[in-house]
Order: C-alpha cells, then structure tokens, then sequence
C-alpha cells in the first residue's frame, strides 16, 4: 500500500515537473508574442545558408561540353549532348544538358571539375511534380535567367522546356577583329 | 602477438604481417580460441568478418593484377583487457570441384556474434560456414540467386515481377 | 460515397457538395507512418515544431495504413521490402494518395546503377501521384508535395462521375500554371484514368 | 518454465500457447525497417527473431565501383543520423591505406563537426525514445534544438541531412566566417536545456519504471557479442575495475589525444531505484551525459581552431595505394568500422570495401536480453539499442 502510495505521488510529481517546463515555455512565448510561426514556408522564403546544395543552376552560355561533371558524376545523371560547331568557331556546342534529379544527391562534385564554372548547386529545393518526367531537367532548354537561378525553377518552367527543341542559345561567331589572327573562340566569357 | 601464436603453432601458421596471421581452414576454431583465451592475448571482441573476392573480371587487366584468383576471410579482432587488434586470415579457392561454395568451419561456438557475421559473409560473398546452426540469408530474401559481391555477380534483371535494371 | 455515387448529372448541389467534400479531405491528409531510409528523418522533421506539418492538417501521422489517406514513402525501397509497400497500400482506405519523397523513390536516386537489390522508384510498385525530389529534399519541399496533393484533391469528382476534371488553380505558390499533362480538360481526363487503371491491385 | 528469474512475472499460472507475433517492418516502434518476429507465451517473449535487410541498398557493391571521393556521399546514407561520422571513418580508413597525413587544421574542424553531430544524433535518439515509450514533448524539444545543430551544419556544408563534407585528405571546406561565435552561442543556449531533458524524461517516473531493470545485459555477453559504444559502456562498471572503453581515448584519431573529456561508464549517483548496471536506463543516460562531453570537446575544438596550423584540405593521391586499411571510430552507436582493400595495379577504384556497422553487432544481442521480458518492453529495449537501420543493412 505504501509503494502504491510513493507511486502515485512520483508519477504525480514528476508529470508536475514536465508541465512546469512546458508552461515555463508557454509563458516565455507569450511574453515575446513568438505565437506565429517563424519559418511559415509558402509564405515566406526559405532561409537557405548560402552554401546550401540545392537543384543545379547552370550557364549554358560558357559551358563548353566538357564532359568533366557527368565524369565527377557517383551516379551518372548528367547527360550532356553535343555537335561540333560549325567552322568558323572551334569547340561544341551544347545542344542539351540534362539533370536526372530521380538520381542525382546534391553531393556537389560535379561543381569543383568544371573548368569554366559554368554548374553551381543553387538554392532552390522544390520542384515536386505529377510525373517522373517533371524530376528531369534540360538546363539548356530552360529560359536563361531560370536556368541561372535569377528566376526561381519552377515545374512551369521545366513542363515549358519539355516543348523546346532547340537550345534556348547558341553560339554567335565572334565579330571579325583586323588585328589578332587567332581569335579565341573555344571559351567565350 | 604473432610471436606467441608461432611459438604455440608453429609451422601452422602460413604467414605473418604486421599485426596479422594467415593461417588454414582446418586450424581456424583452435588459432581463434586459442587467441580468445590465452591470458596474454585475450583477443575477446570479434569486431568483423570480411569476405574479399580476390578477381579481376577485365581480362587486359587481369594479367597484371598481381594476384591469382581467390577469396578471403578477414577476422579483425580486439581485445578489451590490453586494447589491441589482431587480424587472422583464411584464404580460400574461388571455385571447389563439383561445385557447391567454398567452406570455412564456423566460429559460432566461439564468438556469439559470429552467428549473425557469418550469415551476412555467406549471403554476400558467398562462403559457406560448416557447421554453423542457422546459415541462411540476412540482407537479401530467401530465394535470391548468387551471391552479390562476389565479383562476376550478374545483377538481377526482374525480381518477381519488378523490373531491376 | 456509396449510392450517390455517378448518380446525378452535374448540377449546382453535387457541385458545391463535391466541393464542401473536397475541401474537408484536402485539410486534413492524415498520413502514414512509414519511415524507411534517411528520408524518415525528414519527415519526422517536418512532424516537428519548427516545419510543423499540422498547419496544412496532415499532422495526425497514423501507425495503420487502414487509418491513412496519405502515404509519403520515405526512402529507399528495396526487393525486400517492395511486397510490404504494395501490401500497405493496397490496406489503406480509398480515396489514398502517395507521395515518392526523395530520389531513391522517384527513380532508384544514387543507387539506380549498382543497386541489385533496389526498386528503382517506387512507381514500379505503387502508383504515385506526386514525386518530390531531393536527396534527401529539404522539409519545406515535402510540404510542397503535400500542398501539390491538396491541389489534385481540389479537382476531384466523385459525385459527379464522367465530369472532365478540372484542375483547380494552385493557391499556395509553385505551379505557375499547370503542367502539360493537365493543362487541358481531356488531357487531364485522360491522365486520371490511366492513374486509376494504374491504382487497380495487380497480379502480381 | 521458462526459467524466469523475476517474481512478479510468474503471478497467472495459466498455461498459454506459443504465438509468433510479427513486428515490423511497417512498426513506428522498431526505428525504421526492422522485423522482429517475437514467439512469445502470453505476454512473455521465449524468443525473439530479428529480420533485417529491408534497407538493404548495396553500399558495399557500389564502393567496389566508385572512387573513394566519390563514396563518400553513400557514407552519409548508411548512418543518416551522424552523416559526418561516418565520412569520417571512411577518410581515415583511406587515408591509412594511402599513408596521408591530414594538417591540424582539418583535423579540428572535423573533430568540432563530428561531436555537433553527435550531439544531434544523440539528440534523435532521446526524442524517439520517448516516443516509443509513449511520451511525446520530450521529441519536441528535442527536435527544436537539433535544428540549430542543423542550421549550423548547413551553413558549413550546404546540406542537413546527408554532409559529406569530410573528404579524403580534409575537409571540403574552410569554416565560414563568423561561424565559430554562432557555435559559442549555441552551446551557451543549450548547456542549460539538458536539465529540461533530464526533467522531462530521465527522471519521469513512468519512464523509469519503463527502463529500470529492463533488458540487462552482463558485460561479459556484451564482449561476445562485440557490442560497442553507448551499448558496451552502459554494461562496464568503474569501480570493478573496468576501464571507459571509448575509440577515442584508446586508439586516439584526429587528435583526439589532445583534448579533455571523459568517457562515460557506470556507475552514476543519482541513478533510480531498481536499475542496475546495463539496463536500458543506463544506456540511455550514458547516451545523455555523452552529449555534454561533445559540448566540452566542441568548445575545446572552437579554441584550438583559432591557433590551428595548416590548411583545410590536402589534395588527395591520385590512385589508391595496394594493400588494406582497417579503421574503427567512435560514431554515436558504437565503434564502425571500414575495412579498404586497394587494388594491386594503379588504380582510383578499391577492390573491396567493408563497413562494419556497430549497429549490426548491437542488434545481434536482443535475443539474448529480450528473453522472459514482456511483449511492452520490446520497444524499451530496441528503442535503447538505438538503432539506425540503414547502418545495419547499409
């Protein structure tokens, strides 16, 4: 009876004590007004630090088909396809580069072989789609300014580049210079 | 340690590295209980059992590989009373005659760990431990063929229906 | 909903009724517990105060499937486990939703080329109405997908059966339209039958 | 007939029929994708059956076939809630074999970021042990802290979850600036919020008849099993003479040799009436009083880092060096290890790499002291082992 008794007043006790905690919280909460939430997500923007590793952004302008990122690559999800440039001008031109995001872990190695640093991780973190499709993303069939992050990767934009057949840019052949002979035409900036 | 082991095994022991013995099949239980009780070893943790398939499937490369085709069997051990680590080695053949898998007696009356390392060594290396009272798959299913890391492991193109590959 | 069911035409009451229904299953998902990999832990983040999945009325994490509308299959699925997914799933009560959260779910993620023994993606087992990718994705995208799912419940027509689906616009952010599968009334039609065919318990 | 020793089990003399009861893989109990096939007699387990290999996803297969940089993200796949521990075993285990010498600075910032992370593991464990023992807020608040451990991690390595920040030779990158103050702060924030948790759980009455007594394991049967970490040291008692085993203290790495910290062994002054040394309330207060350890190794590793020489990373060598490599480090759930097997030839690929899982060994031991306890402590005991299934099945 006596146990019974001890048992009873601990459990009572010790609850007492983890309510104590929680009211203490409460009532600190309620003095800052910290009520609302701090982080309300599609409200507010996501406060990404700035090395976050989101989806890619990528500048199909100085990429230069290198194929040193889809080598980097653990788990093979870049494809890069390409053609030889017409005459004038020297290297390839990039006619797709596209992210399988079913595969890929934003573990950024890809990011420190590029030459001309033309992939970055970027900091957008959502495009959840209705379709497996949707998770595939040719950059170089992207608007310019979405691809390079200035407007956000959104599922419109990735649905809109599915109907792209071309490369949103291509390669101009440099103005003719009188003085230099060879003009460099491999990396243009 | 290799020294006291030589000193009580003699010509038994196949070869010595740096913290390490290589020794037969047949002496693997005697060395290992040996190593477990002796006061001046008390090798009492088995930390791990390693299956290594030794094999090059690239024949270029296999020429130069350095090594003949075989399998391995890596014990790490450690002791708790004088904080070392010991490693024992079986070294086995890839294939036997008339079939069947490559076999080491089992250390399960050993080591109680033993039980659940050797299961996982058999279900992925594909070694068979003889004697041991429950050596069935751990990670994969039941019926699943072949054993995966052995190195010309083909991958499964459908399992019950599901497309692999 | 039993009798009603495809019974009336389209008409102003079964309309708003669809609706009334429509806007009570959208706000509250109530999801299953079923953490498998890495991914489980995002989801228990997003359970968590700071994400706090209870703002859209899909906190009430469920341990039985027969209690779950929402299925978000975190983590990696393997041979091993793909029976159990499709046993769970085929438990729940319809209308039922599934969420492939993270890369391994949506299509075999980092270990699509030397997984022997992974699934890859889910959709071989399960039919999956919203694929969020992310290795593991971040909590805010997770409510995404939740959000994406509130959309498509928005749309549905139980009542007024062999009505074209209409999408409804998105009201939180994302979508700046809708995708091209949908973006039409038949094209959309089209999708939810295949979606459905695809629901119906196999075989296998 | 079952050989029970505790008397307030045999009350019913009622004779019961075996029953196979099926727990798992789909249990919010079990930590993941775990099946434990209890046969039990009434309420009382005769045997318990653990399956695995649910999460099985072949991490050994693939670092056959990916160069060790690039292994390195599936590292922080297997342990997913000590990601940067387990970059760590695997760096060190390459770098052993390639014979690299990493500059005091890396080895700093690593030993600063893996005790944050243990913290936040640790963190993990006390909430959904809670959880599983039907207590609630503990969770919250839990997970409320672990999110500034998160927050400062991101802005270390860009991610939350999966690091892999630790590469072979160093770390990926230096700390950012203005990093180490905000990690001061956050440990002066916290330092007091683990009384809150030992109010809120450890001393909860209903939470230590739950775990008093509950799952006791000898350490003699802990050493067979080769159990390690919070598990193996909940079992050891000091004034037998037994002395702390920690990786860190007995095969220093990183330079762990050169910090102050205690390695937690029974037995404690305030522990509970009816708990005895290796049961799962002393399991999980080791768990607890480790978590301050880190935040004194934290600290420690925030005032070496000011002075600390070198760069942050070395580039690695180009091709893996023959031979084998076998390290163990102290992670949250014991010591794992990986055992690296270069190729002979020169090449970037090794021919075989092993983890041993320090989970998988724990887990191995809860038929042994799951015998004769009720079907309701199960989830006490499993959820004390904790855990991590993708480290089991890797």
């Amino acid at each position: 009876m006596r146990t019974w008794l001890r048992n009873v007043s601990q459990a009572v006790s010790t609850v007492g004590q983890g309510m104590y905690v929680t009211l203490w919280y409460f009532f600190q909460t309620y003095r800052r007004k910290t009520f609302t939430q701090r982080f309300e997500y599609p409200e507010n923007g996501v406060p990404v630090a700035p090395r976050y590793r989101g989806f890619h952004r990528f500048d199909l302008t100085t990429c230069i088909g290198c194929d040193k990122c889809a080598k980097a690559c653990p788990v093979d999800c870049i494809y890069i396809d390409k053609e030889k440039a017409t005459p004038p001008l020297k290297g390839f031109k990039v006619t797709g580069f596209r992210i399988d995001y079913t595969k890929c872990m934003f573990c950024a190695l890809c990011v420190d072989p590029c030459p001309v640093d033309c992939i970055f991780m970027g900091s957008n973190h959502d495009i959840s789609c209705y379709s497996r499709d949707g998770c595939i993303v040719d950059y170089a069939r992207l608007p310019l300014e979405t691809a390079w992050g200035q407007a956000t990767l959104n599922p419109t934009a990735v649905a809109a580049s599915k109907l792209i057949t071309l490369p949103v840019w291509e390669k101009k052949p440099d103005p003719p210079k009188p003085a230099e002979a060879a003009p460099a035409a491999s990396t243009p900036a | 340690m290799s020294d006291i082991l030589d000193a009580k095994f003699g010509d038994r022991i196949k070869a010595k590295f740096a913290d390490g013995v290589v020794v037969e099949a047949g002496d693997l239980v005697e060395v290992m209980t040996y190593l477990r009780d002796a006061p001046d070893l008390k090798f009492e943790m088995l930390c791990d059992i390693s299956g290594v398939d030794y094999l090059e499937i690239d024949p270029k490369k296999a020429a130069k590989a350095g090594y003949e085709p075989h399998l391995e069997v890596v014990y790490h051990l450690q002791s708790f009373q004088y904080k070392k680590r010991f490693t024992v080695k079986v070294m086995l053949p890839r294939q036997v005659e008339g079939g069947g898998l490559p076999a080491v007696p089992t250390l399960s009356g050993v080591f109680k760990i033993a039980d659940w390392l050797e299961r996982e060594t058999f279900d992925l290396v594909g070694i068979d431990f003889t004697g041991h009272p429950n050596l069935q798959r751990i990670l994969l299913s039941e019926d699943w063929e072949g054993h995966p890391l052995r190195k010309d492991y083909e991958f499964p193109l459908e399992y019950h229906g599901i497309r692999g590959r | 909903m039993g009798w009603l069911e495809g019974r009336l035409e389209e008409s102003v009451v079964t309309t708003s009724l669809e609706q009334a229904i429509n806007w009570a299953r959208q706000s509250s998902m109530w999801p299953m517990t079923f953490g498998l990999a890495c991914c489980a832990i995002e989801m228990m983040a997003v359970g968590a105060p700071r994400y706090d999945i209870d703002r859209f009325g899909a906190g009430a994490f469920r341990a039985t499937p027969r209690q779950a509308d929402l299925m978000i299959v975190a983590g990696t699925v393997n041979f091993k486990m793909a029976s159990r997914v499709r046993r769970l799933y085929n438990q729940m009560p319809d209308p039922k939703f599934v969420i492939a959260m993270g890369a391994c779910t949506c299509g075999g993620g980092p270990y699509y080329k030397y997984g022997y023994n992974v699934v890859k993606g889910v959709d071989l087992v399960v039919p999956v109405d919203v694929y969020v990718p992310g290795c593991p994705p971040r909590p805010e995208a997770l409510l995404e997908g939740l959000m994406r799912i509130q959309d498509k419940v928005r749309g549905m027509k139980d009542l007024t059966k062999g009505q074209p689906i209409d999408m409804p616009i998105p009201v939180r952010t994302g979508f700046v339209s809708l995708p091209e599968e949908l973006r039409t009334p038949e094209l959309a039609n089209a999708f939810a039958v295949r979606n459905k065919e695809l629901a119906k318990p196999s075989k296998a | 007939m079952l050989g029970l020793t505790d008397p307030t089990v045999i009350e019913f003399d009622v004779r019961t029929d075996e029953m196979l009861v099926n727990m798992g893989p789909q249990h919010p109990s079990t930590h993941g994708v775990l099946r434990l096939v209890l046969r039990t007699d009434g309420e009382i387990i005769s045997e318990v059956t653990p399956h695995m290999g649910y999460l099985h996803r072949c991490a050994e297969k693939v670092g056959e076939n990916v160069t060790p940089i690039q292994f390195i993200p599936y590292t922080d796949r297997m342990d997913y809630l000590a990601g940067m521990n387990m970059n760590l075993g695997y760096s060190l285990a390459v770098e052993k074999l390639c014979g690299m010498k990493v500059p005091e600075k890396a080895d700093v910032i690593r030993v600063i970021i893996c005790e944050l992370n243990r913290v936040a593991s640790h963190l993990v464990a006390m909430g959904t042990y809670g959880l599983d023992l039907g207590t609630f807020s503990p969770f919250l608040y839990a997970f409320r802290e672990r999110e500034m451990i998160l927050d400062l991690l991101e802005e270390v390595c860009g991610a939350r979850l999966t690091y892999s920040y630790i590469t072979i030779g160093g770390v990926h990158d230096d700390l950012p600036a203005g990093w180490t103050d905000k990690c001061r702060k956050f440990i002066d924030y916290f330092r007091p919020r683990v009384a809150e948790y030992h109010t809120l759980l450890t001393t909860n009455h209903i939470f230590v008849k739950r775990t008093a007594g509950i799952g006791v394991m000898s350490k003699e049967l802990a050493l067979s099993h080769a159990c390690s970490g919070p598990m193996l040291r909940g079992s050891l008692d000091k004034s037998k003479g037994d002395h702390a085993w920690d990786l860190r203290k007995i095969e220093p790495y990183c330079g762990y040799e050169n910090y102050e910290f205690d390695a937690i062994i029974p037995p404690f002054d305030n522990k509970p009436d009816g708990s005895v040394i290796g049961d799962c309330w002393h399991r999980y207060f080791v768990r607890m009083l480790e978590v301050l350890e880190s935040l004194k190794l934290v600290e420690q590793g925030l005032e070496k880092y000011r002075t600390a020489q070198g760069s942050h990373r070395i580039e690695p060598p180009r091709h893996l060096h023959p031979g084998e490599a076998y390290v163990e480090t102290e992670c949250p759930r014991g010591a794992m290890g990986f055992y690296v097997v270069g190729r002979p030839g020169k090449e970037p690929v090794p021919l075989r790499v092993r983890a041993k899982s320090s989970c998988f060994n724990n887990l191995s031991v809860t038929d042994a002291i799951c015998r004769g306890c009720l079907i309701a402590d199960i989830p006490a005991i499993v959820g004390s082992i904790d855990i991590v299934m993708g480290e089991i099945d890797r």
